[in-house]
């Protein structure tokens, strides 16, 4: 099948770029069941990266393995240094964010509280005076400044989305996982959304992974795109090209 | 058949139905489409005695069963199948499906409903001795339909058929539930994936932040130019 | 950052303003004063729980187990070895820090509920442990006597004049909860109470959970090995009987009453028990048989605490780890 | 015969039967967990209670016998546990962290429990009339005929539950609910019943160990602590929630405790006991089934 050598040089905008984030052989088992198998694949810097497949196809697994949720086997290489197994904690300072495809946040703090968690406790040498001028800059920039004194569970979940995308900002991330982001939204929420996730990626300088259902969403997103079924690579490539791809369209689109 | 009058349930202190009503008549395929976390769900859950209404009522075949358990909803006839699956991990497909049969009335018709189940799911009777925590999303989904049915229901509240399956797996989803439907089972479907399903609908609801902004027969809401605008018309699924 | 002026220390100084002029009215009566000690002492205790369990959400059982520990601990080194009490309460609540980290070890995998069990089983363990233990010198199960009493210099405290104690426990109480407030309202409370609301989120923002999980046993264990080792000079006498279910429960009724998650709520919680306790000590047995009734009514009809249904507080922490959950809870695992 | 492997068999037998008295009362505490996800801290006192109406029963009529008191205590305690369930534990189920909620009301409740023995039955040891007198000597062992009375009687009571549990509908119900409460819920198995059940059958089940072993010691209104801790290791060792787990938990501790008593002496059994759970604790936290966390 398809692999990643010869989809690469087809990307003008961001083809030339060093990898920032290096894949290979990642494997995971849970029991008898292979979730993640073989998998290996670069993402230059400054890309947006969407992920596909269906339910069950290994996808946040993925997420779970690059950020240190789950131990596997394979070799995770951010900014050429190896970063396979780190916990999660380690993953975060090294410059890596992601968000939960369930949405959690700290309900019982306000918003101004949750995305300073990510400031205070996301960047190791953080000196005092920067705190607040990070936790600013991320609220602005999801549009939540109007909202920050409001405690979070009573946000709804779009919001709530917010929250945790600004949490992770603050942590002045360079590679930013997204699960599912637009799950659960409707389409009027879903606009803004994506214009956000653009900006992440252009104005923040920020390559983006992207796990998502909607393909008309990773088509408009993403630079590439990578379908997996059953823990595997089935086709790499701009969304477009992947998507009229045969056995692409026989396991997942119908 | 079903009717609500003013219904307003919390979470907490956070008022997510708000003076809610509707009538769903028998045969009906009733869907209630809505943004997510604003309620849709959470009525489901108070219609079917999970979650208790502050206030109103809420009618079932002539009887009330506003503040009612379960248990008793059930064996009414109001079976809900909820988005999260909540199968039996570790009983085999068959003993799930017989215990959706637990209520009385569904215990007599056991054998039959058991029949009708496998009719309608060929795919449950080959893996009937399969542990339920070995089946695939798609196959869970039937299961939950499955079990819903084997209640002896008269009407099945079904909560997001389509969470957390691919494109592929959507549609036979919905096809499956328009066939209960068309058997003359009345469906009240909660549903995001509008497009797919609103050819079966015979009356939409749409609710915004716990209150419904719109509900009318589909032809109707068809033409309703703020749920084009929401739902139907800048979709993109 | 800039100071903000709490309600929460307001309060808690206006209580500590009271406690210190209080004597002034009250310097003869023995009585009272005795009392107010041990309020002190049992407060400052059920303050630093419910740091734990209302703050950090770390549902542990076992605070009595460190208190003993220190106050063995303070016990013995300044009766066998000579080393003055005020260093003695330091070891005490140091060896309390140590036995703390070393139970949060196996803690930092499980989840709530199986944290209480843990935690509540070296509770248990304690007791035996000490018996076993009388040949190094503990006393067995008639406790560890004559423990050398505090001293300021020439003076020695002694039980004919209690209001050296009294100012004593007043100063190391305030001190222990003046550490809870500055952590609780700092960003190292911050992390507990991320990680008590979303613990993955928590992670996904790089907060090091091990570290702080560790943090919050050891802290709490110190802080309530301090109150212990305080409490063993001062009671002059120490048994396994400070492990029985009856100061268990009222000091798990001052959190309860005080309002879970409420700064100092427990402490205030700690006077009311206390007199509540005197208040029915003419009831002989039939005192405890009350306050096992008051436990259930308590948690059944007022989880938040007195100072929760005052609605003194906007943002009331207290009812949300006890009041009403919004949602039915649902499968295994999920609700822990 | 060897008079040493003559010992060991015996420290063996008599391990085996304070066993199926501890299996019993493990599975009661394991199974109220495993369904309703109530840790019950008053469990000690239901066990005192079960012995002080069996007490209360031989004291009263001179012609009481063991039969006739299980035939009585044993309903009492189902009837006194569903009570309980419903006025003390079922209005905290809905809350936050209730399952650390009802750790404390039942807690509680036990000390209420203890107080109201210590008021009305008073704080001196009460005794229990054997279950059977003499002994039999098979293959050259001594086995008194209460201890054989014993084992019989707790491994019909096994027995009877493993097929209650896999037989009967409210067993099934029973299994539906450990697996998927919610999920129980939504087929209409009326959840909050089958909990009140689980209660009542978990405190028959310590109120029959109370039975049994009360005859060996004597009651008193703090007894039941000894016991509690006990059956609270071999649940934890076994894996909460999880009745194979504890079986197997229960003979494994009781063995070597009846060696530990045998070869070290009484007073080190609960440092035993406690050695046990430490080493649970460090090396398998979630128990021989890992069913916990």
């Amino acid at each position: 099948m398809a692999s990643t050598a010869n989809t690469n040089s087809k990307d003008e905008r961001v083809g030339a770029q060093a990898p920032i984030l290096q894949v290979r052989n990642l494997s995971k088992a849970f029991g008898a069941m292979l979730a993640v198998n073989d998998l290996s694949f670069e993402i230059p810097a400054g890309e947006v990266f969407g992920i596909a497949g269906p339910n069950g196809a290994g996808k946040t697994t993925v997420f779970n393995l690059i950020t240190g949720f789950l131990q596997g086997t394979g070799e995770v290489r951010f900014e050429d240094k190896n970063v396979t197994n780190l916990k999660p904690y380690q993953i975060c300072h090294r410059g890596i964010a992601r968000t939960l495809q369930i949405p959690q946040i700290f309900s019982t703090l306000d918003v101004f509280s949750n995305v300073r968690f990510g400031a205070h406790f996301g960047n190791k040498h953080l000196k005092d005076g920067n705190e607040a001028e990070i936790i600013h800059r991320a609220l602005d920039f999801v549009g939540l400044q109007d909202d920050k004194t409001a405690i979070a569970e009573n946000m709804d979940l779009f919001h709530k989305k917010l929250i945790m995308i600004a949490a992770a900002l603050a942590t002045q991330p360079r590679l930013l996982l997204l699960d599912e982001p637009i799950g659960g939204l409707s389409p009027a929420e879903i606009d803004p959304l994506i214009k956000l996730i653009r900006k992440i990626n252009q104005e923040w300088n920020i390559t983006v992974i992207i796990i998502e259902h909607l393909m008309k969403v990773l088509k408009e997103l993403s630079h590439r795109l990578m379908i997996l079924h059953y823990g595997e690579e089935i086709r790499t490539g701009p969304p477009a090209e992947v998507m009229e791809d045969e056995k692409v369209k026989e396991v997942y689109l119908g | 058949m079903l009717e609500l009058k003013n219904i307003n349930t919390y979470y907490g202190e956070f008022h997510a139905i708000r003076d809610i009503s509707f009538k769903v008549n028998q045969g009906d395929f009733f869907l209630v489409v809505g943004p997510n976390g604003h309620g849709k769900s959470t009525l489901l859950k108070t219609i079917c005695g999970l979650l208790r209404t502050a206030s109103g009522q809420i009618v079932f075949n002539t009887a009330e069963i506003t503040r009612a358990a379960t248990d008793k909803i059930v064996e009414m006839g109001l079976v809900y199948v909820a988005e999260e699956r909540h199968l039996f991990p570790q009983m085999t497909v068959l003993d799930n499906l017989k215990l959706g049969a637990y209520n009385t009335n569904a215990r007599a018709k056991e054998q039959e409903s058991l029949e009708y189940v496998f009719h309608l799911f060929p795919q449950l009777s080959e893996f009937k001795n399969r542990y339920a925590a070995t089946l695939s999303g798609g196959e869970a989904r039937m299961l939950t339909l499955g079990r819903g049915i084997m209640s002896c229901a008269k009407l099945l509240a079904i909560d997001e058929p389509s969470f957390g399956l691919a494109p592929i797996l959507r549609n036979e989803v919905f096809d499956k539930i328009n066939e209960i439907n068309s058997s003359g089972m009345t469906v009240l479907l909660v549903e995001q994936n509008v497009n797919q399903v609103v050819d079966f609908a015979d009356r939409i609801c749409l609710i915004e932040d716990g209150c419904i902004v719109f509900d009318g027969p589909r032809e109707e809401a068809l033409l309703n130019e703020h749920l084009k605008d929401v739902f139907l018309g800048g979709s993109y699924r | 950052m800039k100071i903000e002026i709490r309600q929460e220390l307001i309060i808690f100084l206006a209580m500590y303003l009271v406690l210190l002029i209080l004597p002034l009215f009250l310097y003869k009566d023995a009585y009272v004063i005795g009392i107010l000690i041990t309020c002190m002492v049992w407060g400052a205790m059920a303050s630093v729980w419910n740091f734990t369990m209302g703050y950090a959400g770390i549902f542990t059982f076992g605070q009595f187990g460190f208190f003993v520990v220190a106050a063995y601990t303070s016990g013995m080194v300044t009766k066998y070895l000579g080393i003055s009490p005020w260093l003695g309460i330091l070891i005490g609540g140091l060896m309390a820090a140590v036995v703390g980290v070393l139970i949060g070890l196996p803690c930092m995998k499980l989840k709530g509920a199986y944290i209480a069990l843990i935690t509540f089983a070296l509770h248990l363990v304690v007791a035996p442990m000490i018996k076993v233990a009388d040949p190094l010198g503990t006393g067995g199960s008639t406790g560890l006597m004559s423990i050398p009493k505090l001293s300021l210099g020439a003076y020695t405290f002694s039980r004919t004049d209690l209001i050296p104690w009294y100012y004593t426990a007043l100063v190391i109480s305030f001190l222990v909860l003046l550490v809870v407030y500055k952590t609780i309202f700092s960003s190292v409370g911050l992390g507990f109470i991320g990680l008590r609301d979303s613990e993955d989120f928590a992670k996904t923002l790089g907060i090091n959970e091990y570290k702080y999980k560790l943090l919050v046993f050891g802290l709490s264990a110190f802080l309530t090995g301090i109150m212990g080792g305080f409490y063993a000079h001062y009671a002059g006498i120490i048994s396994p009987r400070l492990l029985g279910l009856d100061i268990f429960l009222l000091v798990m009724l001052m959190m309860i009453i005080g309002g879970m998650g409420i700064f100092p709520g427990a402490f205030l919680g700690g006077f009311i028990i206390l007199f509540l306790n005197e208040f029915l000590r003419p009831l002989e047995a039939y005192r405890f048989l009350i306050f096992g009734a008051i436990v259930i009514v308590a948690i059944k009809l007022m989880p938040e605490g007195i100072l929760g249904h005052l609605n003194i507080f906007k943002n009331r922490m207290g009812k949300r780890l006890l009041g009403r959950a919004a949602e039915v809870e649902t499968t295994r695992g999920q609700n822990i | 015969m060897n008079i040493w492997v003559q010992q060991i068999i015996q420290v063996i037998i008599s391990g085996i039967v304070t066993a199926s008295a501890y299996a019993i009362m493990g599975i009661g505490l394991s199974v109220i967990y495993g369904i309703s996800r109530v840790f019950n801290f008053a469990y000690g006192s239901f066990f005192t209670w079960g012995a002080y109406f069996a007490w209360i029963l031989f004291a009263t009529f001179s012609w009481m016998n063991y039969p006739l008191v299980f035939l009585i205590v044993v309903p009492a305690m189902f009837f006194l546990g569903m009570g309980t369930e419903k006025v003390v534990v079922r209005s905290l189920r809905w809350r936050k962290n209730w399952q650390v909620t009802t750790m404390m009301v039942t807690l509680g409740l036990a000390f209420l429990m203890d107080n109201l023995a210590l008021v009305i039955f008073g704080g001196f040891a009460k005794p229990l009339p054997p279950l059977f007198h003499g002994a039999i000597n098979p293959f050259g062992f001594t086995l008194s005929v209460q201890d054989l009375a014993m084992l019989i009687i707790a491994v019909t009571v096994m027995i009877a539950f493993g097929l209650f549990l896999s037989k009967t509908r409210i067993g099934r119900c029973m299994q539906a609910i450990s697996q998927d409460m919610t999920g129980a819920e939504i087929v209409g198995i009326p959840i909050k019943k089958v909990f009140s059940y689980t209660f009542g059958l978990s405190t028959a089940l310590v109120g029959t160990g109370g039975i049994l072993l009360a005859p060996r010691y004597f009651i008193t209104p703090h007894g039941g602590w000894a016991p509690f801790f006990r059956v609270f290791v071999i649940v934890a060792f076994g894996g909460l929630g999880s009745i194979r787990g504890t079986l197997y938990a229960a003979f494994i501790l009781a063995i070597f405790e009846s060696f530990v008593s045998w070869s070290l002496g009484a007073t080190w059994v609960m440092p035993f006991w406690f050695l046990v759970f430490l080493g649970v604790l460090a090396f398998r936290p979630s128990g021989l089934m890992g069913t916990w966390g």
